[in-house]
C-alpha cells in the first residue's frame, strides 16, 4: 500500500481541483481548480514511468555500474509531462486573460453576477 | 443556494468513488508504483537513443526526435496562447 | 505608479544577468543534462518577469514593444519548423545532422555512461535554441501584457 | 533523388498551414490585403494537396507517415514490435474529415475578408484561424493518442480566443470562458485516459493499442473518460451547455470553423468506438447509450430552438439537434453491428457529418450577413429583409430546406438513410427523429417569415446587400449543398463509402502499422 501513495495523491489532487471547479464562484478560484487538476494528471503521468530505485535517463556522468535499461526510469512519460505542462501554462494564460477582460467589463469576478447568458 | 451545495457534493462523492475504483486497481493489480510491467517502447528508447540521435539525455531525445512532432504541436500551443492573449487584451497590448 | 523599494530594484538588476546566463546554460546543455529549450526559456522569461515586478510594467513597456516580442516569437517558431523541414528529403523531423562525423553536433557519444560532449545531438541543440527563443519571447509577452492590463493606476480601464 | 509530394503530403498538410500561421504576424506588417490573400492562398494550397492525397488513398489504400524515421513508411524498427515514433495514419475516414475541415476553413477565410470592416486585432484573428485549421487537421490525421491530445488543445485554445473576438460584448467573453473551462477539463480527462492506456500497454499508437487491448476494467474506465470528454467537446446532450453560447456569440465566420472543430471531436468519438475499441466484443451497450444520448440531444436541441429570441442562438440549438442525428446513426451501427442495416446507419451518420456542417454553416453565414447589414440579432427587431437582401434570402431558403431534410437538398439524402436503418432497429427512434425534423422545418419557416417576409420595419430602411466576398462564401456552400442534393449517389460512392469501410474494418488500420515495414 505504501507504494501507492503517489496514486492516492493524484486522486486527492484531482478531487480538490474538481471541488474548486464545481463549488467555487470566483472565476480565479475556478481557474486555480483547473490548474490543480492538471498538476494531478501530470503527477499521474510521471508516476507511471517510475522504476524503483531508478535514475534519470541521462547518460552524462551516470554511475558506471548502472544497468541499462533496467535501472533507468522511463523517458516517454517524462516527455509527455513536459508537453502537458507547457500546454497547461498556455491554457492558464488564456483563462487569466479572459478573467482580466471579464473583470474590466463587469467589475466583478463572481460567476453569479456575470452569468448573463441564459442557461 | 442549498441545492447547489448538495448537487456539487454528491457529484464530488460520485467522482471520488469512481476515481478510487479506477486508481487503486491500477496500482495494486496491474501496475504497482515503481514497477512498470510493460516497458518495451521505453527500453528501446533508452538503449537506442544515443545511437539514433547522438544526445545523452534520453528525455530530450524523446522530446525532440522520437516525439518531435508533439513538441512542434506544443510550441504551436504556446504560440496560439500568446496570439490569443494578445487578441483578447489587444486594448492594452499597443501602448 | 512604481512603488517598489530601492533594494528590490537593485537586487533585481543584479540578479537578472545571472538568471539569464543560467537559463541560456540550461538551453545550451539540453541534450546533455536535465533541461532544454522549454525549461531554459522559462527561466529566462522568469528573469524578465522579475524585472517587470521590480520596475513596473510601464517602465519595461517603454523599452520592449509587444510587437517586437511577437516578431521574435514568430522567428523562433519559424526556425523550429524550418529545422524540422531540413530532413524532409527523408522524412519530416528526420535528424539529418546526427551521426554525420565532422558536421556540427554530429558526434555520437559512446554507449552508456560518458562525460558528455557538447558537440553531439545532431539537430537537437539547434531545436533547443529555436524553442528557447520562442519560449522566452512568448512567456515574456504574456507576462508583460497581463501586467499592463492589470495595472491599477495609469491604465485605461 | 526525386521528391515525392504525395508520400510526404500527410506531413505537409500540417506543415503548410502551420508555416502560414507562424508567418502571418510578420506578413501583416505589409498590408491588410496582402495578409488576407496570403491566408486564403495557404488554405487553398492545403486543400489542393488534400484532394491529391484523397485520390491516392482511394486508389492505393491507407497512407502512413512516420515522423523522423529514415523512410516515411518505416513504422517500427526491426527489434521492437510496437511503433516508437509518431505516425500519421490517413484512411478513408480521416481524409473525408480533412476535406470537410479544409472546405469550411476556406469558406470562413473568404467570408472574413469582407465581414470585418475596420476592427483591430485582425492580424491575430487570421493567425488563430490558421491555427484552428491546423488543430482540426491534426486531430483528424494523427494515429497517435498523445498527439491527438496536443492537437485537441490547439483547437480548443484557438477557438476560445476566436470566440472572444468581440471583446466589448460581455456575452462573448463569458461564452469563451465557459468553452475553455469545459474543454480544458475534457482535455485533462483525455490525458488521464491516455495515462491509463499507456500504463498498461506502454504504447501510444492507436493501432498498437487497438491490437493489444484486453478490455480490462482499466480499459473500460479509459473508454468512459474518453467518451465523456469527447462527447462534451462534440456537444452531445447533457454536456451541450457551452455550445449554443459559443456558436451564438462568436463572429459567424468563426462559428462555422468551430462547427467543423466540433465535427472533428465527433470524428474522434467514431475513431475510439470503431478503431481503438473496435476489436472488443460488447460495444453494443455503448451503441445503445449513444442512441439514447442522440435522442436526448435531438429533443433538447429542437425544443430549445423553439423558444429562442435571438437568431444565432436558434441556429445554434438547431445545430445541437443535428448532432443528435449523427449520433443516432453511429449508435445504431454499433448497437446492431451484425445486421445488414448497420452499414447503412454508419453511412448515414458519416454522410450527415458532411451535410450538417454545410447546412448549419450556411445558416450561420446568412445570420452573419443579417447582423452585418442590420447590426441586430433579436428576431423581434428584424423583418422584411427580402426586398433589400435578395441573395441572402435565397441562401437562407436553401439552408433551411437542407437543415430540415427536404427532398431536393443534401440533408434529405443522409437523413433518409438514418431513418431507414433506425426504423429497422426500433421504429420509435426513427419516428422521433422524423417528427423532430418536421418541427425543425416549422421553426425555420417561422424565422424565415419573420426575418425576410412581412412588413418592412422602420429601423431597417437603409439596409443594403452584403459585400461580394460574403456572397461568394455563401454561394460556395449553397452550390455544394445543391450539387450533393442532386447527385447524392456519386458522393455516397466516392466519399462516404470509403470512410464507412475504413471505420468498419479496424483490422486494416492495425495491419497498416503492425504488419511489417
Amino acid at each position: 500500500m505504501i507504494y501507492n501513495i503517489p496514486y492516492i495523491a493524484v486522486m486527492l489532487l484531482i478531487l480538490v481541483g474538481l471541488y474548486a471547479v464545481i463549488a467555487k464562484r470566483n472565476i480565479i478560484k475556478i481557474i486555480m481548480g483547473i490548474s490543480i487538476i492538471e498538476s494531478g494528471v501530470n503527477l499521474f503521468l510521471v508516476a507511471l514511468g517510475y522504476r524503483e530505485g531508478g535514475l534519470a535517463p541521462i547518460f552524462t556522468n551516470l554511475p558506471e555500474k548502472t544497468q541499462i535499461p533496467g535501472q533507468l526510469v522511463l523517458p516517454v512519460p517524462q516527455a509527455l509531462t513536459l508537453t502537458s505542462i507547457v500546454i497547461g501554462v498556455a491554457v492558464l494564460a488564456l483563462m487569466l486573460a479572459l478573467a482580466v477582460q471579464i473583470y474590466k467589463h463587469y467589475k466583478t469576478l463572481d460567476v453569479r453576477s456575470v452569468r448573463r447568458l441564459k442557461e | 443556494m442549498k441545492t447547489r451545495a448538495i448537487v456539487s457534493l454528491s457529484v464530488l462523492i460520485l467522482l471520488g468513488v469512481f476515481l478510487i475504483m479506477s486508481i487503486l486497481p491500477l496500482s495494486n493489480v496491474l501496475r504497482p508504483f515503481g514497477d512498470p510491467e510493460n516497458s518495451d517502447m521505453d527500453d528501446y528508447i533508452i538503449s537506442n537513443a544515443q545511437n539514433d540521435t547522438g544526445a545523452n539525455n534520453a528525455v530530450t531525445s524523446v522530446v525532440f526526435d522520437y516525439r518531435g512532432f508533439d513538441t512542434l504541436g506544443e510550441a504551436t500551443v504556446l504560440f496560439t496562447a500568446v496570439a490569443g492573449v494578445i487578441l483578447i487584451l489587444r486594448r492594452y497590448a499597443h501602448e | 505608479m512604481n512603488d517598489t523599494s530601492k533594494i528590490i530594484k537593485t537586487i533585481s538588476a543584479i540578479m537578472f544577468p545571472f538568471v539569464t546566463i543560467y537559463g541560456l546554460y540550461v538551453i545550451m546543455h539540453g541534450h546533455l543534462t536535465p533541461g532544454g529549450g522549454f525549461q531554459g526559456g522559462a527561466i529566462v522569461a522568469s528573469g524578465c518577469a522579475l524585472l517587470v515586478v521590480a520596475f513596473g510594467s510601464e517602465a519595461i513597456a517603454k523599452k520592449v514593444k509587444e510587437s517586437d516580442l511577437s516578431i521574435l516569437e514568430s522567428v523562433g517558431a519559424l526556425g523550429f519548423i524550418s529545422l524540422a523541414f531540413i530532413g524532409i528529403a527523408t522524412t519530416f523531423f528526420y535528424n539529418v545532422l546526427a551521426g554525420r562525423s565532422g558536421s556540427l553536433f554530429g558526434k555520437i557519444p559512446p554507449f552508456g555512461s560518458n562525460p558528455g560532449y557538447l558537440n553531439s545531438g545532431g539537430l537537437l541543440p539547434l531545436m533547443n535554441f529555436a524553442v528557447g527563443t520562442k519560449v522566452i519571447a512568448g512567456l515574456f509577452a504574456i507576462v508583460l501584457i497581463l501586467a499592463i492590463a492589470t495595472r491599477k493606476k495609469g491604465g485605461r480601464t | 533523388m526525386s521528391f515525392d509530394v504525395i508520400s510526404h503530403s500527410p506531413a505537409l498538410l500540417i506543415a503548410i498551414p502551420l508555416f502560414g500561421a507562424f508567418f502571418t504576424p510578420v506578413i501583416s506588417r505589409l498590408h491588410a490585403k496582402v495578409r488576407d490573400g496570403f491566408v486564403i492562398v495557404v488554405i487553398a494550397l492545403t486543400e489542393i494537396l488534400a484532394i491529391f492525397l484523397a485520390q491516392d488513398i482511394y486508389t492505393n489504400g491507407i497512407r502512413k507517415y512516420v515522423f523522423g524515421a529514415s523512410l516515411p513508411s518505416l513504422t517500427r524498427p526491426d527489434t521492437i514490435s510496437i511503433p516508437v515514433r509518431i505516425i500519421f495514419e490517413v484512411d478513408g475516414m480521416s481524409i473525408f474529415m480533412v476535406l470537410i475541415s479544409l472546405t469550411i476553413a476556406l469558406v470562413a477565410a473568404i467570408y472574413s475578408t469582407s465581414f470585418f470592416k475596420k476592427e483591430d486585432g485582425l492580424d491575430r484573428y487570421y493567425t488563430l484561424l490558421l491555427l484552428l485549421t491546423v488543430g482540426m487537421l491534426g486531430m483528424e490525421l494523427t494515429g497517435d493518442l498523445f498527439n491527438f491530445f496536443v492537437f485537441l488543445e490547439i483547437t480548443s485554445i484557438s477557438s476560445t480566443a476566436l470566440i472572444a473576438f468581440w471583446i466589448d460584448r460581455g456575452e462573448s467573453l463569458e461564452a469563451a470562458l465557459k468553452y475553455i473551462i469545459i474543454s480544458s477539463l475534457g482535455a485533462l480527462f483525455v490525458l488521464m485516459a491516455i495515462g491509463f492506456l499507456y500504463g498498461q500497454y506502454d504504447a501510444l499508437n492507436i493501432a498498437a493499442l487497438a491490437n493489444s487491448i484486453q478490455f480490462t476494467f482499466i480499459d473500460k474506465i479509459a473508454l468512459v473518460l474518453l467518451l465523456a470528454a469527447l462527447a462534451m467537446k462534440a456537444g452531445i446532450a447533457p454536456m451541450h451547455m457551452w455550445l449554443p453560447d459559443a456558436y451564438g456569440e462568436a463572429p459567424p465566420s468563426v462559428t462555422i470553423a468551430i462547427v467543423a472543430a466540433t465535427q472533428a471531436s465527433l470524428y474522434a468519438v467514431l475513431r475510439i468506438c470503431f478503431t481503438l475499441y473496435g476489436s472488443v466484443i460488447g460495444m453494443s451497450t455503448i451503441g445503445w447509450l449513444l442512441i439514447g444520448l442522440g435522442l436526448l440531444t435531438i429533443f433538447v436541441g429542437v425544443t430549445m430552438a423553439l423558444i429562442q429570441k435571438s437568431l444565432t442562438r436558434t441556429i445554434a440549438y438547431a445545430a445541437v439537434g443535428e448532432i443528435g442525428y449523427m449520433i443516432i446513426g453511429v449508435g445504431t451501427a454499433l448497437a446492431a453491428s451484425t445486421e445488414t442495416f448497420a452499414s447503412v446507419a454508419l453511412k448515414g451518420g458519416i454522410f450527415h457529418i458532411f451535410n450538417d456542417v454545410l447546412d448549419i454553416g450556411l445558416l450561420f453565414l446568412v445570420a452573419g450577413a443579417v447582423i452585418y447589414a442590420t447590426n441586430e440579432r433579436s428576431l423581434e427587431n428584424l423583418g422584411g429583409l427580402a426586398r433589400r437582401m435578395k441573395y441572402t434570402t435565397i441562401f437562407f431558403l436553401i439552408g433551411l430546406l437542407a437543415v430540415a431534410g427536404m427532398p431536393p437538398m443534401n440533408g434529405f439524402a443522409s437523413k433518409i438513410l438514418i431513418y431507414e436503418s433506425t426504423y429497422q432497429l426500433n421504429p420509435i427512434i426513427s419516428i422521433i427523429a422524423i417528427l423532430s425534423s418536421i418541427l425543425l422545418l416549422a421553426i425555420f419557416v417561422k424565422i424565415f417569415y419573420s426575418l425576410f417576409l412581412g412588413p418592412e420595419l422602420p429601423n431597417l430602411k437603409d439596409v443594403k446587400e452584403v459585400p461580394t466576398g460574403m456572397l461568394i462564401a455563401m454561394s460556395i456552400l449553397a452550390i455544394v449543398i445543391i450539387i450533393i442534393g442532386l447527385f447524392p449517389g456519386y458522393f455516397m460512392q466516392n466519399l462516404v463509402e470509403p470512410a464507412a469501410t475504413a471505420l468498419s474494418n479496424p483490422s486494416n488500420y492495425i495491419n497498416a502499422i503492425l504488419g511489417g515495414a
